[in-house]
């Protein structure tokens, strides 16, 4: 019987010839992606639980310092040196201050066919180069980084048919966060979102990321593009070569098939406190914003800030809001930096950090107070995720968030008036 | 298993409710515990006793891959966390740390916070307010792995 | 007999022929500054002491800067008391998020040569490099001023600092003014102005003098000076009237102290942890290992500074494991080092560039240590606890040695 | 005249703002939230220690480095009664003399006395201890002034017609 993308790389990966939804297999990890969001515990369950303390291979593990960066606090700054240790005592590659971890892995690691554990939900977003990456705790990082394998319970994949053509002023933040208002926050629970069809060929990588990124918001274990010729082009781009270029067979198995016309995709933005609540952009406008963020692992990339620019360009952010603006890696920040973006996002009155996480995690660069409220680019509004329990966010793409700074209230680009 | 009291949250309750970002990296689990649930229920983690039970809705624990949620639910002695459904990462994040997460489809619409309840796990049944609730079982490599008492203690069983 | 320049300054500011250290007058106060911090507790005194309005709200300056970007909750709050304060008293000059309070009182024109200013931050030294008499206060002080206009002061006795010859290449003045601190002590000029004079320091920057003015505090000082020339007349964006072209101060004028260097006598020195005045040559502290560097602060986050850490770090790598951070203290001075490619050379490196600010200097944000930790810093005090725990090492250097022992992950000298 | 006895707490010389206060801590909502931070970098215990009436015996430059009035306003709020040291940094004394924050200059004392015993001070004459005085010198009048008016904010309240 015919295999999904996922399917075919679990089954590489076991070293078996056939993986269908519902086995349970042990499979070999291409690569482990660890982060400062919990990195400390792994470390310490490291020395302190394990009987034979090991790691297969540390050419498999990277550690990446991106949550709280520059670090706010004594305790912070403990938890980051203890996995920098770890890291130079191992020899395992570390990246800090570098940008976020998905950027960096995606900028650096990961290759087609690949399956790769990220203690991070959003790991998914490597669907984007055709990899099978799925976010894991603590416990499953470690058990990986000691033995080089885990289990995976093979997933049902949902295959979401992409038509047309997103128009002029409409992203693919727009189109994913319509997706997973309609499917829901559990949605695609424990099942793999197949993106196909000729809409996904007028993506470029960065646009798939943005899609891959976010499906765990729909409760999915990853989401995967099959690697094209776009992705291929885009891995030769940066020297690295495919592990394995897969597509679904004509008799896969799909639990399930969408349809998204993009050319009928609006604007929008998700409510607070569910990513779910997604409701066209023109029905929140004129909520007044104490703070609006460009970044994140979802749309911090350089063409959000190109859009993101072009908005803020010859204007001024409102005098009562605080534009946080972070670019999602250091190249990126470099080319936004060589393309003249910085210059204007600073004239602007906006404030720009280095590359991080930033209010995205809101534990600390950027926390917003009682019942302010925040647009976002980033990937959640749960409740007080940005900082005060009281506090609300809105997701919307680049060009909501900046038109809405500059506003000072929520709107879409095309309202903003000269 | 003993009987335990109940707190019961909504569906979707995602991660950050359950411990929010600031108070991750902090040093150990034992000093994040105290703020469980805190934006939901500031005294959670002052009124839960060891053998409590949590009770969510649909898709409970969806957000981040962070396994200090599942992680301070332990600490603070949850017995079990019981939902019509559960997001991936928290579910296997408590099943490698042996916490006992069980799917149950009716028991959560039938019960509220401060009801009492009792779990076999092994009958794989849930009572509570005089009523028995059939639970879905974990397969078996699952199970496997919550015996051992999680994934640490299933590695080191390796080791021998 | 002759007068120092504060003597001129105070003198001129309450309309007598001249003052003598020692008597207490009463200014009229020609600006004020408000910082993030102070805020809430400035507008709880001025409404507790019964103001209802500010003697001129042209005159305040609010600046947030050591809460930006947040990291806390309660800075929220302190935006809001600000935005609430200013809008009620009609307080115009807000800056939210463009760099620290003593950058922008010169940067943006708000103190001119002369001038007698009051700060909510003891740094409020610095405008001394315009020649202006200014010195940090109490939030109870400040409220006073905000209804008043007016503020007591003990004219102070003035030391002088002669610094003739030329620096060698590798010193910047704030080796200048470590080394300073390290032979006058920490209270060796407590209650007194400092007075900079001499061809080295004539030759200075007035980015360079005010990183001299702006750590005379670390020595105790009420003030420090520099007379204004064409250099203060072009940053201040003026041409200099006689008063201020006469701030110099005069022979026979009656100094309690004056010292007197060669500045080819000058090394790239450190201050050692924890006393600002605890003044090491960095030849002999070389090879200690570092953890983090930090360049910016109000002391040496300027352009000229990230340029030269530019320079030195321009084709060269942080060292692995080594974190460094570049802190900008205005968003002017990000704008200019971005055009002229010393925040590309910076980040290639391997620097992380935040946005203008305190940032790591204040301790609440920027790149906090842990136990064990060495840092190599441009700020102004390496005290106790001040960027982290009790046990964390902080050494105060130049830029230049600051970007040195960021590319070699130890202590070492500047080339 | 002012005589009053408490027990000594001796810190050492340059006491900064950052031990008596840190940073961190300038945020908090109110000066009572903060004076369990006092002194919290050198001597973590001290400020639970610390009882009311109990006086501050220290080296020089008391108080230095930042403007931060909220270092005088915890020492007050923790009880002290004064400190008296061998020299203080001018701002901190400003501040604590705005907030009623009695402060003494003394050049001997801090080289004999023990931690934990007891002084007497007689205000603007002498401290007494283990049988020997030390003398103390006169404040400045406009101090003097601002302290008689008790502090600077009642000072300016009765300037503004408000009962002080």
């Amino acid at each position: 019987m015919g295999m999904t993308i996922a399917e075919k790389i679990i089954a590489l990966a076991a070293g078996v010839p056939e993986a269908k939804a519902g086995d349970i297999h042990t499979v070999n990890l291409d690569r482990m992606m660890s982060n400062d969001g919990t990195t400390h515990l792994t470390v310490d369950m490291y020395h302190n639980r394990l009987k034979d303390p090991r790691i297969a291979e540390p050419k498999k593990m990277v550690f990446i310092v991106d949550h709280n960066v520059p670090s706010d606090s004594p305790k912070t700054a403990a938890a980051q040196k203890k996995m920098r240790d770890f890291a130079k005592e191992h020899g395992i590659d570390f990246w800090e201050g570098k940008g976020v971890c998905h950027q960096i892995m995606m900028e650096h690691y990961v290759c087609p066919g690949e399956l790769i554990f990220g203690a991070d939900s959003h790991t998914c977003t490597y669907g984007a180069l055709g990899a099978f990456g799925t976010g894991v705790g603590c416990t499953d990082l470690l058990y990986g980084m000691v033995t080089g394998a885990s289990w995976v319970l093979v997933p049902e994949t949902i295959k979401f048919n992409l038509t047309g053509k997103l128009r002029e002023g409409v992203y693919p933040r727009d189109l994913m966060l319509t997706i997973i208002g309609n499917i829901s926050a559990s949605g695609a629970s424990y099942q793999v979102m197949e993106f196909c069809g000729d809409g996904a060929k007028t993506l470029t990588v960065d646009d798939r990321m943005v899609l891959c990124n976010l499906a765990v918001e729909a409760g999915a274990k990853t989401a995967i593009f099959e690697a094209d010729e776009i992705a291929l082009n885009w891995l030769k781009e940066r020297g690295r070569k495919p592990k394995a270029v897969f597509k679904s067979d004509e008799d896969a198995v799909y639990v399930k098939e969408y349809t998204f016309d993009l050319s009928k995709i609006e604007p929008v933005a998700a409510r607070p406190d569910f990513v779910d609540d997604v409701v066209p952009a023109k029905k929140v406008c004129g909520v007044r914003i104490d703070q609006a963020f460009l970044g994140s692992c979802n749309n911090g990339r350089i063409g959000d800030l190109r859009v993101g620019a072009s908005i803020v360009k010859g204007r001024k952010i409102s005098d009562h809001v605080r534009f946080l603006v972070v670019p999602a890696s250091r190249q990126v920040y470099l080319q936004a930096l060589k393309e003249g973006l910085i210059d204007i996002f600073m004239e602007s009155g906006a404030i720009v950090m280095n590359p991080n996480c930033s209010v995205c995690w809101g534990s600390c660069q950027g926390v917003i107070g009682e019942n302010e409220v925040l647009i976002s680019t980033g990937t959640r509004n749960f409740k007080g995720r940005a900082g005060h329990p009281s506090s609300k966010v809105y997701l919307g793409s680049a060009a909501t968030v900046a038109a809405s700074a500059v506003k000072g209230e929520i709107c879409t680009a095309d309202m903003l008036q000269d | 298993m003993s009987v335990g009291k109940i707190f019961k949250f909504h569906n979707d309750l995602d991660t950050d409710q359950i411990i929010a970002s600031q108070y991750l990296l902090l040093p150990t689990i034992d000093e994040m515990k105290e703020h469980a649930f805190e934006s939901l229920e500031p005294d959670f983690a002052a009124k839960v006793t060891p053998g409590d039970f949590v009770v969510g809705g649909e898709n409970f624990g969806c957000g981040s891959s962070r396994e200090q949620a599942p992680g301070v639910l332990k600490a603070l002695g949850v017995q079990a966390v019981v939902a019509k459904s559960f997001a991936r990462i928290f579910y296997r994040n408590a099943i490698n740390i042996g916490l006992p997460v069980i799917v149950c489809r009716e028991l959560p619409d039938a019960v509220k916070t401060g009801d009492e309840m009792e779990l076999s796990l092994t009958d794989g049944t849930a009572m509570a307010n005089g009523k028995s609730y059939s639970c879905t079982r974990l397969p078996a490599y699952m199970q496997q792995i919550l015996s051992q008492g999680g994934l640490i203690a299933s590695l080191n069983e390796q080791a021998h | 007999m002759g007068q120092t320049i504060v003597e001129k300054i105070i003198a001129r500011n309450i309309g007598a022929g001249s003052v003598k250290p020692g008597d207490i007058v009463t200014t009229s106060v020609d600006r004020v500054m408000l910082d993030d911090i102070m805020i809430p507790f400035i507008a709880d005194k001025f409404h507790e002491m019964g103001f209802s309005k500010i003697w001129n709200p042209h005159k305040a300056v609010l600046i947030y800067d050591h809460l930006v970007p947040s990291s806390q909750l309660d800075d929220i709050r302190h935006y809001k008391a600000g935005d609430a304060f200013a809008l009620k008293y009609g307080i115009e000059h807000v800056h939210r998020s463009d760099g620290i309070c003593h950058q922008l009182m010169t940067e943006a024109g708000y103190v001119k040569p002369g001038d007698v200013v009051f700060g909510t931050d003891s740094h409020t030294t610095t405008y001394g490099c315009v020649g202006a008499f200014s010195t940090g206060i109490g939030y109870t002080e400040m409220a006073a001023i905000l209804g008043t206009g007016n503020l007591w002061v003990k004219v102070p006795e003035t030391i002088k600092i002669i610094i003739d010859g030329t620096l060698p290449d590798n010193v910047m003045s704030k080796d200048v003014i470590l080394r300073i601190i390290g032979d006058l002590g920490a209270d060796g000029a407590t209650y007194r102005a400092l007075e900079f004079a001499g061809a080295a320091v004539e030759r200075m920057s007035v980015s360079s003098r005010m990183t001299m003015a702006n750590m005379a505090i670390e020595a105790g000082a009420k003030c420090a000076v520099f007379t204004p020339d064409e250099k203060t007349a072009e940053y201040c964006g003026i041409v200099l009237n006689d008063f201020q072209r006469n701030l110099i101060g005069d022979k026979d004028a009656d100094y309690c102290r004056i010292l007197t260097y060669h500045g080819e006598d000058f090394v790239p020195v450190m201050a050692c942890p924890s006393q600002v005045d605890k003044i090491r040559k960095v030849s002999e502290l070389e090879g200690l290992p570092v953890d983090q560097v930090f360049i910016g602060s109000c002391t040496n986050g300027r352009l000229e500074d990230l340029k030269m850490a530019a320079k030195v770090l321009d084709g060269k790598s942080v060292a692995p494991f080594v974190k460094l951070i570049v802190t900008p203290a205005s968003r002017k001075v990000y704008q200019e080092a971005a055009a002229c490619g010393a925040i590309k050379t910076l980040v290639e490196a391997g620097a992380m560039v935040t946005h203008p600010g305190c940032g790591l200097c204040c301790g609440r944000a920027g790149g906090i240590l842990c136990d064990g930790e060495r840092v190599v810093a441009t700020n102004n005090r390496n005290f106790l606890g001040r960027m982290g725990t009790s046990k964390v090492e902080i050494y105060l250097a130049s830029p230049a040695v600051a970007a040195a022992c960021a590319a070699a992950g130890k202590i070492v000298s500047p080339i | 005249m002012e005589k009053f006895t408490g027990k000594v707490w001796v810190l050492g010389d340059d006491i900064d703002t950052d031990i008596i206060i840190p940073t961190e801590y300038l945020a908090l909502k109110t000066i009572e939230d903060m004076k369990q931070y006092g002194f919290s970098p050198l001597r973590p215990k001290l400020a639970g220690l610390i009882e009311k009436g109990d006086i501050i015996v220290a080296g020089k430059n008391f108080g230095c480095g930042s403007s931060r009035e909220q270092a005088p306003e915890v020492i007050k709020a923790l009880g002290i009664r004064c400190i008296i040291a061998k020299s203080f940094a001018r701002i901190f004394f400003r501040n604590s003399i705005n907030n009623g924050l009695l402060l003494m200059e003394q050049p001997d004392l801090f080289d004999h006395v023990r931690e934990g015993e007891e002084i007497t001070v007689m205000v603007n004459s002498h401290v007494s201890y283990n049988g020997r005085n030390y003398p103390l010198a006169s404040l400045p009048e406009n101090l003097v002034e601002i302290i008689n008016a008790g502090g600077l904010v009642k000072a300016m309240r009765v300037r503004n017609g408000l009962a002080g």
